[in-house]
């Protein structure tokens, strides 16, 4: 338990480091964002609209540090602020429902991509040298070379656009709202396809091997010699025994690659139009968009640790040499 | 070195380390070889022809040119980073580790914030406020890629620094600073080569994926502006798929071939990974089916010398009675 | 700890021709002032971590005398401390509280933090584990040469050369030239071993901590690195103090044996007398568990197995929930050393810390094993 | 993930739902829609908020360079041009039914005041005062400013006084049911994907609108939203798509149609003439021969514009543009390479041995040409000018820079060469103010607004001051010639080509689209308000017209 | 233990050894070829007799008995010879027969116990998980039984739901005994059970084991490199020595009167507890190399007695004539009656000593 509280004071500070980079690299660069506006309208914008703009958005002159305490006394109170780029709206809306999204293409995409990499991590160890075991990690490893966006496009373009099988973009039809009706979840589910399955292929290959190094390594323990002269039957021997061994060491794994799928998937939404945080996060950058920047990476960076939290609850669940 | 020698008799490392090579010549002498990938030389969107062997660009640039052009800046970075993210990597972790104490609570806390940092959207808001180019974006994805090494190599450093040999080089008088880089560091060559490789194919990937978001300097030819151009372009909607593909597929092949040398890293530092093909080759000859339980080969199937060498003695039931 | 009186010149004793015998302890003369001295030296771990670290009490009070020449074995049970004792001699641990005089020099008050180059050119150690003692990137003769560069004992290359396959030709590993370009994974087992004590020997030293040298090498091969250390013992006058669990090497060896319990000295003495008059029940139980070819595996042990508590171990004797004999004092208070009445004057003093005993008691004869 | 595909069935894939009077709509790249109506903040509200919800007074209609009366029906000047006087438009009403008064016009103004951040236009930088009398506004300036004040003040979107009265802060206010006098005023639906705005049932044009509904659907990516367009989902959009005529029009050339109309500013390149030797006027024309603009309009702009001539004018200017001043100054547009290698010669720019030109100090003659980060068609028309440059003997090199810096660079002064826009107001007028007007000059490492070369003359200056107090069309034109004229003379910035208008449209469901043929009004939907004018004459396509067109 | 079954011994046929290696040869396939790690090696174990197998690292004590049981994993292959066990031909079982063989006629003792236990699952879960599979019996019946088999080895049966690590490592010994107590089985391989362990507990897991063989009549193969260990624990011995089988002979005879010259440097390896101190020597040189062995007698090198056919010829395994015997050790010979193991009295593979003890060829 002591060993959970202190992972959790860790996540506090990491959260800690990580928005206070994010609060000071973008103010360290030149530009605003009522400049920034004029950039997303290539100079349509008159002057007169941007000094009013910088108005509106509050822009002050005040030392950075001074903003610094201002903005973490704010965040504390659980005040995001206003974003820019979707002013006047409060960044803890306009991040909302983004992070539901993405939390759900992510986690979706991670959950298949571990599952499906783990088993097949297992059957290849466990049938070593068969054919599965010569063709599937040479295969994945080079679908997984492949950019993620790439293949994003690819996808999208093969079976979306050409194929007409998937739909090309956007989370849910929109003649749906969001509800937890089974056509929802269902018409959810099949929008996240495309998207999650580019994820899925492009990370299945490093689940794949690290699962097979690990179960090879666990298959040679006395244990599994053991498991097997005791006559156990082959599933069990290969789940129970050898599977549930190998997994720990990939758990951890699971909660460092949901975060960064949670944030990596950002090109993916980008390719298809996926609400979810990581366009979000790309056009706050463009707007320089500091609230909403701020906003987007507190979530992301709570998600991540979150994850990871979860996982190391997890893990502990998994392991019983951790409990005591 | 005999990991060295080790990685060049591996089969998937020679797969890797050839493929990687064809495209580190490309990348040195290619450029000089062909047209200049920045002029626009003919009609947009030609397919491919004799001429303009993977046809041209929606400006009518030479795909086959930018695609040779583009890995020279696309790997000097892959390699850039993988180097700078090791040796901050190694580092720290050797320091951490060694030291231990508080200058190992300081710097692990370091590390495991920036691991846990999410990293490619912390690239993408320092990309967006650097100078675009490639050094920028270098130095973004050292920034974020160094943690994960610094962890790794902390590890191996902790289990290292228990060894006897360790011990023996300070009881031996040795300074720290020599135990950390004479006698620990040579001791995770394949971790560090591993760890190289695992930044470059990170770097080459991420630096491909900030230059398609347009955060690098799309003016400059590299895999990832091509992708960035091609896109903006449209390439899938005009059809035009030689503008996408042979730079996503290059993309790949390294990736792929660096991979593959980290898989044979992988079989080499730990044996039980390497492959039993000898041994399912024998068993296979002797017409049994390999299984759990061991293969009963009859009468000398092995290395017939060996059996030779035996039937020179009277059998052994001489001896039963 | 009486053990620090300026006592006893051992003298050959029993007639025979074993290493510890034969004498060359004779040469630490009355008066000698001895080169390592430890005092009530003790040792606690943070163990636990988070909010309340607990004290993990490795060594307790531990107090011995080492003289030129002369030759301490400790044994004791797996945790008992024995490496402990040697790495804090060695320095690579601070003691939490103790004194180590070292040719009278106080060195936890002279060289509070890390050891001197000059007190690392006179105490060496030999590791367990030969493999894991020899950095696997490095030649023999880096290994060597390092000691040999680093306190100055060669100057130039040559010399440098020259020394190092004096030091491999000492340790009986010829052809020396041969040996000095192998890596240790070319070698057996028992010739890494010897590297290891050529590796000590560079720097010359005076005392030499051997902890468990022989516990990882081959049955057949162990004779011969211990009959290695003891020439050189004979030879080049060096202390040693020797760490295995295994009492009958203990003996072969140490002109002393010191037996350890749970961080504490329970029983200590000259090797013969201490095996063949066990005092301390501990010591017996030891005795009688080793394995013997002659013995009956059925006879019993007069104690049964189990750890010490270490972290926040209960008053009294350590031994006291395991002992047969136990009385109700040993459970209360932690017994005092006591001297032992020797089988010969002239051996080693004798001491055990018991309630059973008082202060020049004899110790139980020969009830160990019926022959003897 | 094969089993999810009966759940939610094929079928529904094959068309996408589309009721007739319903529009589909794409006047942006956003990934997700805030509810915000707010019509004060242009850039930032839903579309239609300013021009559709709510109305301006008057719309420029870019196609054709006049103003249409909108919710005024007349202006005229008084008071020695000091004063502008509006007629309001009678008998219409908000959305909730309450009639709509110079009241609200005056509210309106008074907010902008009270709130400078909603006074996007800088209208109180010249306004004195508004005030009702009757049916009519009276705007009251400071100095006569008659040509660009109708297009200052028209074109705010008015809004209702009894609702904003009580709105807090009108800035931050998202209006979330927003109450206005324009075609589309209900919110049918708002989702982060998509938002549907139903016709205002009691709009004040008779029949109009004829949609019923507009919906509009949020698209992250070109790709995205090319996609769709070519599949024939969206309506009408504005999207860049490359090789328009075979991969859009040639997919249904019968109903997909396209109309890029240059009726933005002018893209240039800006020469710091601050800087030897770009000072020198005969240097800003050689680079500018050097410039292949033919091969930067076909490559960087893919043929959807024109060359610029040497006035810089947009088709927007089109009705003062005066091409005998080109004949009489020389057009320093065209590409010619020994022109430029003569006048360079002739500043005394000479080539040094390694073919670069040296600086009378012998410096070598660099010049950096500046580009942002990511902006494609800027940087391959800046890759053509690098080279063109470099074949003129010119060490040029292209930098580009994120925004930010980049326009941080060009506002200070910070630049040798730099490619950037120029304004595209209603007139020429606040066109030549930006690019050669001392007003518009800041020092070096201040940050101008415009005119970022940093040239005037007084001469330009006289010209401008006279054509703000100009009310006689005549009168107009010709000191619009006289600016022209000394603008081609001094050559202050380099114009490269118009910036076009992006539009297409889909008539398979919806008619009555500005086209080629027929430009009534810009296409573009993102241009505000002058969409409004093509808003209210969409209509859906009947049912026996449309199940022919759809077989 | 009531419920289980009575050891198999009734099925036995008298004169018949439970298990029978004969001429059992293993290599290994390494990417230099291949290496013989045991090389014609051959051995009985009758009911309940202790057969111990000695010898240095390496020197193919696991590999033979694991081949045995055929559980030896790739690289290794069986090359040779025959395992019987009580007439059944192990090397010709099927895959499945195996499975149904092992742990049920032959049950494993391996030498780490942390590492024969699986870390994440309780120890109740991976005793019962071998009742179930053997036995058709409810998970609730197998936890039944084994909490008994727990308590049999002495260890409180609440530890059922302890994990390996939460166990002291005597214990975990203890509990991967009862283990392969399990299914009652008639032969238990047990390779260096105690190795690892301190000497209090080795000794108390040794009479433990002695005194269930005794209640349960089961034989033991028994591994280790301590001779003493090995001397004190068994009645018969068997010296390895680079794969081969140097000497075989009954514990107290190979003590009394060791044969070969490898036999007599090991004894000559452990220094003495009591009695005068003596110099000893030890072995000179060092264990081959597997992947090249020497010629002709493998110990030849480092052999103080060794003769020019040494390294020509290798020594073949002969039982020592009985005279030879008396000569050494007094009258014990041969019974009838006496265990399998022993019957065939005092076998050496030595030049020198067959030439010296002679050999008889009954
Ligand atoms: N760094 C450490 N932190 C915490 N506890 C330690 C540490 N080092 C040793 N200990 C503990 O101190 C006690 C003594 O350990 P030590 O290594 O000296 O025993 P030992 O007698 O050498 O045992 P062995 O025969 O197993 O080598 C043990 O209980 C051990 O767990
Ligand atoms: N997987 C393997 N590949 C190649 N050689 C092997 C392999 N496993 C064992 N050997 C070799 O087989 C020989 C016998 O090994 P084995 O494990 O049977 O020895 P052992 O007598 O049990 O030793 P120990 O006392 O160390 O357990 C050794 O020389 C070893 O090098
Ligand atoms: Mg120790
Ligand atoms: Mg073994």
């Amino acid at each position: 338990m002591t060993y959970i509280l202190r992972r959790l004071g860790f996540y506090l500070i990491a959260a800690w480091v990580s928005l206070t980079l994010n609060f000071f690299i973008p103010r360290f660069a030149p530009g605003d964002p009522a400049s920034a506006l004029q950039a997303r309208f290539q100079g349509k914008l008159e002057p007169s609209a941007m000094a009013a703009m910088k108005v509106a958005f509050g822009l002050t002159d005040e030392p950075l540090h001074v903003q610094y305490f201002t903005y973490v006394k704010n965040l504390l109170r659980g005040d995001l602020g206003t974003s820019i780029a979707y002013f006047p709206a409060p960044v803890s809306e306009v991040i909302g429902k983004a992070l539901l999204w993405t939390l759900f293409l992510a986690g979706l995409a991670v959950l298949v991509s571990f599952a499906l990499g783990t088993l097949l991590g297992i059957l290849t160890a466990w049938k070593r040298g068969s054919w599965l075991d010569s063709v599937a990690p040479p295969t994945f490893i080079f679908l997984g070379a492949f950019p993620y966006f790439w293949m994003a496009m690819l996808l999208l373009y093969a079976l979306g656009f050409v194929g007409g099988w998937f739909p090309l973009l956007h989370a849910h039809s929109s003649h749906l709202s969001p509800s937890l009706s089974l056509e929802f979840i269902g018409d959810a589910l099949y929008h996240a396809v495309l998207p999650a399955g580019s994820i899925v292929i492009a990370s299945l290959g490093g689940w794949l091997l690290s699962m097979r190094n690990t179960m090879i390594g666990v298959l040679s323990e006395d244990y599994i010699t053991m498991a097997q002269a005791k006559g156990l039957s082959e599933r069990r021997v290969m789940l129970h025994y050898a599977a549930r061994n190998a997994l720990l060491p990939n758990v951890t794994g699971f909660g460092m690659a949901l975060g960064f799928v949670l944030s990596g998937s950002l090109l993916t939404e980008i390719v298809f139009s996926y609400p979810g945080q990581g366009y979000l996060l790309f056009e706050a950058v463009k707007s320089q968009d500091y609230p909403l920047m701020q906003g987007l990476f507190l979530s992301i960076t709570v998600a991540v640790l979150a994850a990871n939290w979860l996982v190391d609850i997890a893990y502990v669940w998994l392991d019983p040499r951790t409990r005591s | 070195m005999s990991f060295f020698r080790q990685l060049l008799s591996n089969r998937k490392a020679n797969i890797g380390l050839t493929l990687l090579g064809v495209f580190v010549l490309i990348a040195t002498i290619g450029p000089y070889l062909v047209r200049d990938a920045s002029e626009f030389l003919t009609t947009p969107l030609s397919p491919p022809d004799s001429e303009f062997w993977l046809g041209s660009t929606s400006q009518g640039q030479d795909v086959f040119a930018q695609t040779i052009v583009g890995a020279r800046t696309s790997l000097l970075i892959g390699f850039l980073v993988g180097i700078v993210v090791v040796a901050i990597g190694a580092t720290v972790g050797i320091a951490a580790g060694f030291f231990g104490g508080w200058v190992d609570d300081v710097l692990s806390l370091l590390t495991n914030v920036f691991l846990i940092i999410p990293g490619l959207p912390l690239a993408v808001v320092l990309a967006a406020y650097l100078e675009a180019g490639p050094v920028s974006i270098a130095f973004v994805l050292i920034l974020t890629g160094w943690a994960w090494n610094a962890r790794v190599i902390r590890a191996q450093t902790l289990s290292l620094r228990r060894k006897d040999f360790v011990a023996a080089a300070i009881v031996a008088g040795e300074s720290r600073l020599r135990i950390m880089f004479f006698e620990i560091l040579p001791n995770m060559t394949s971790l560090i080569v591993s760890g190289f490789i695992g930044a470059t194919v990170y770097a080459i990937g991420a630096q491909v994926g900030l230059e398609f978001l347009a955060l690098g300097d799309v003016s400059k030819v590299t895999w990832g502006t091509n992708l960035y151009w091609a896109a903006n372009n449209q390439a899938l909607l005009t059809e035009s798929w030689w503008t996408i593909v042979p730079t996503g597929v290059c993309v790949a092949l390294v990736g792929f071939a660096l991979v593959m040398i980290n898989f044979a890293i992988d079989e080499i530092t730990n044996p039980r990974l390497r492959s039993e093909g000898g041994w399912k080759a024998v068993v296979r000859a002797a017409g049994v089916t390999p299984g759990f339980s061991t293969p009963v080969l009859r009468r000398g199937s092995l290395a017939d010398s060996n059996a030779l060498a035996d039937s020179s003695a009277p059998a052994l039931s001489k001896e039963a009675s | 700890m009486s053990s620090d009186e300026p006592t006893s010149t051992v003298q050959d004793t029993a007639v025979s021709s074993s290493p510890a015998a034969r004498g060359e302890t004779a040469r630490a003369v009355d008066g000698e002032p001895p080169i390592l001295r430890v005092e009530g030296l003790t040792k606690y771990f943070q163990v636990g971590g988070g909010l309340r670290p607990k004290q993990l009490r490795a060594l307790n009070d531990v107090s011995f005398t080492l003289r030129r020449g002369e030759v301490i074995s400790l044994v004791g049970e797996s945790g008992s401390g024995k490496s402990t004792v040697l790495k804090m001699l060695s320095r690579l641990e601070q003691p939490t509280s103790g004194r180590i005089l070292f040719k009278g020099r106080d060195l936890l008050a002279e060289e509070p933090r890390s050891a001197s180059l000059s007190y690392r050119g006179q105490v060496q150690m030999i590791f367990q584990d030969p493999f894991g003692s020899l950095n696997p990137v490095h030649t023999v003769a880096y290994h060597l040469e390092r000691p040999l560069v680093r306190h100055r004992k060669a100057t130039t290359p040559e010399e440098l050369r020259r020394k190092v396959l004096e030091l491999l030709h000492t340790v009986g590993l010829n052809p020396p030239e041969e040996f000095a370009a192998k890596h240790p994974h070319q070698m057996s087992g028992g010739q890494r071993q010897r590297v290891a004590i050529a590796r000590a020997l560079a720097v010359d030293p005076d005392v030499i901590l051997a902890d468990e040298p022989i516990s990882m090498l081959d049955v057949s091969i162990r004779m011969g690195v211990l009959n290695l250390m003891d020439e050189l013992k004979r030879s080049r006058g060096i202390g040693y103090l020797y760490v295995t669990h295994d009492i009958a090497s203990a003996r072969y060896i140490g002109d002393r044996t010191i037996v350890m319990y749970a961080g504490h000295m329970v029983e200590g003495g000259s090797s013969e007398e201490l095996l063949d008059s066990p005092a301390h029940p501990y010591t017996k139980l030891l005795l009688e568990a080793v394995p013997d070819p002659r013995g009956n595996i059925f006879r019993e042990l007069p104690a049964k197995s189990g750890a010490p508590q270490l972290v926040d171990p209960p008053p009294g004797c350590p031994f006291a929930p395991r002992c047969p004999e136990v009385m109700d004092v040993c459970r209360r208070e932690s017994p005092r050393p006591v001297q032992l009445r020797r089988r010969d004057p002239g051996a080693p003093e004798r001491f055990v810390r018991c309630h059973l005993y008082e202060e020049d008691q004899a110790p139980p004869v020969g009830e160990a094993l019926g022959e003897a | 993930l094969a089993t999810l595909l009966p759940l939610t069935g094929c079928s529904k894939r094959k068309a996408p739902e589309h009721e007739p009077g319903v529009a589909v709509v794409v006047p942006s790249t956003r990934a997700t829609w805030i509810r915000n109506f707010n019509p004060f903040f242009e850039s930032q509200a839903r579309w239609p908020a300013a021009a559709g919800i709510y109305e301006p007074l008057v719309i420029f209609n870019r196609a054709t360079g006049e103003f249409v009366p909108w919710l005024a029906t007349a202006w005229r000047w008084e008071d020695d041009n000091r004063t502008m006087v509006l007629t309001i438009r009678e008998g219409v009403k908000w959305s909730d039914g309450e009639p709509f008064t110079p009241r609200d016009v005056v509210f309106t103004f008074e907010l902008m005041k009270k709130f400078p951040a909603l006074d996007q236009s800088g209208a109180w930088n010249r306004l004195e005062g508004v005030s009702a009398e009757g049916n009519e506004v009276r705007f009251a300036f400071k100095r006569p400013f008659v040509l660009p004040a109708l297009y200052l003040l028209g074109e705010r979107p008015i809004v209702a006084e009894h609702v904003w009265r009580n709105v807090d802060d009108p800035v931050k206010f998202s209006d979330p049911e927003p109450v206005g006098t324009g075609p589309f005023t209900r919110v049918l639906s708002f989702k982060t994907q998509v938002y549907e705005l139903g016709k205002n049932p009691n709009y004040w044009q008779p029949g109009k609108p004829k949609l019923d509904v507009i919906r509009v659907p949020a698209f992250a990516g070109n790709e995205q939203q090319a996609l769709s367009i070519i599949r024939g989902e969206v309506d009408w959009s504005a999207a860049f798509l490359p090789a328009i005529d075979r991969i859009f029009v040639a997919k249904d050339p019968e109903h997909h149609g396209y109309h890029f109309p240059s009726l933005e500013g002018t893209v240039m390149l800006y020469p710091n003439t601050q800087r030897p030797p770009l000072d020198d006027v005969r240097v800003r024309k050689a680079i500018s021969h050097a410039l292949e603009r033919e091969r930067i309009v076909r490559i960087a702009m893919q043929g959807y514009t024109r060359v610029a001539d040497a006035t810089a004018f947009s088709d927007l200017y089109a009705r003062y543009h005066d091409p005998r001043v080109l004949e009489e100054e020389g057009d320093w547009t065209k590409y010619d390479v020994a022109r430029a290698e003569a006048l360079l010669d002739e500043a005394g720019l000479r080539r040094g041995e390694d073919g670069i030109r040296r600086l009378p100090d012998g410096r070598p003659l660099k010049l950096d040409l500046n580009c942002v980060v990511g902006w494609s068609d800027w940087i391959i028309a800046a890759q053509i000018m690098v080279k063109n440059l470099q074949a003129v003997g010119i060490d040029s090199t292209l930098r580009t820079y994120e925004f930010g810096a980049y326009f941080n660079r060009l506002q200070t002064g910070d630049f040798d060469l730099s490619i950037s826009w120029s304004d595209g107001g209603a007139t020429p007028f606040v066109f030549y103010q930006r690019l050669m007007s001392k007003d518009t000059v800041r020092p070096v490492g201040q940050a101008a607004e415009s005119n970022w070369h940093r040239f005037s003359s007084a001469r330009a200056d006289e010209l401008l001051e006279a054509f703000a107090a100009a009310s006689d069309p005549e009168e107009q034109q010709r000191l619009a010639s006289e600016l022209q004229r000394e603008y081609v003379r001094h050559a202050p910035t380099l114009p490269l080509f118009p910036g076009p208008t992006w539009g297409q449209y889909n008539t398979k469901r919806i008619k009555g689209f500005p086209t080629k043929d027929n430009p009534y009004a810009p296409l573009a939907p993102y241009k505000s308000p002058g969409h409004l004018l093509t808003l209210v004459e969409l209509e859906p396509v009947t049912k026996a017209s449309s199940g022919q067109a759809q077989n | 233990m009531s419920s289980t079954p009575p050891p198999a011994a009734s099925r036995a046929r008298p004169g018949e050894p439970l298990l029978s290696v004969r001429d059992l040869c293993v290599e290994y396939v390494t990417p230099t070829g291949p290496v013989r790690a045991v090389d014609r090696v051959s051995f009985e174990i009758g009911r309940g007799q202790v057969f111990g197998l000695a010898g240095e690292s390496g020197s193919g004590k696991s590999t033979a008995a694991m081949a045995a049981m055929r559980l030896l994993q790739p690289p290794a292959v069986i090359t040779g010879g025959e395992v019987h066990y009580e007439g059944r031909d192990v090397l010709a079982m099927g895959e499945d027969e195996l499975r149904a063989f092992r742990w049920k006629e032959i049950a494993l003792v391996f030498q780490s116990a942390m590492n024969a236990l699986n870390p994440v699952l309780t120890v109740g879960a991976q005793i019962a998980d071998v009742i179930e599979r053997h036995e058709n019996v409810s998970s609730a019946q197998a936890l039944e039984r084994a909490a008994e088999l727990l308590a049999l080895v002495g260890i409180e049966s609440s530890r059922l739901r302890s994990y390996p690590h939460q166990l002291s490592g005597g214990m975990r010994q203890r509990v991967v005994i009862a283990i392969a107590l399990a299914l009652n089985p008639p032969l238990l391989f047990m390779d260096e059970p105690t190795t690892a362990l301190d000497v209090v507990v080795q000794k108390e897991i040794l009479q433990q084991i002695a005194e269930l063989k005794e209640r349960l009549g089961f034989s033991i193969l028994f591994i280790t490199h301590d001779l003493s260990l090995m001397l004190e624990f068994c009645d018969t011995v068997g010296i390895l020595y680079a794969g081969r089988l140097c000497e075989v002979a009954p514990a107290k005879e190979l003590f009394a009167n060791p044969q070969h010259p490898y036999t007599r440097g090991l004894m000559r390896s452990f220094p003495e507890l009591h009695g005068p101190k003596q110099r000893i020597e030890g072995i000179p040189g060092s264990p081959p190399d597997m992947r090249s062995p020497p010629s002709g007698c493998r110990f030849h090198p480092r052999c103080s007695v060794a003769i020019p056919v040494c390294d020509q010829e290798q020594p073949q395994l002969i039982t020592l004539a009985a005279p030879a015997l008396a000569r050494a050790v007094g009258a014990e010979t041969d019974t009838p009656d006496a265990p399998v193991g022993q019957q065939r009295g005092h076998r050496v593979a030595c030049h020198v000593a067959a030439q010296t003890a002679g050999s008889s060829d009954v």
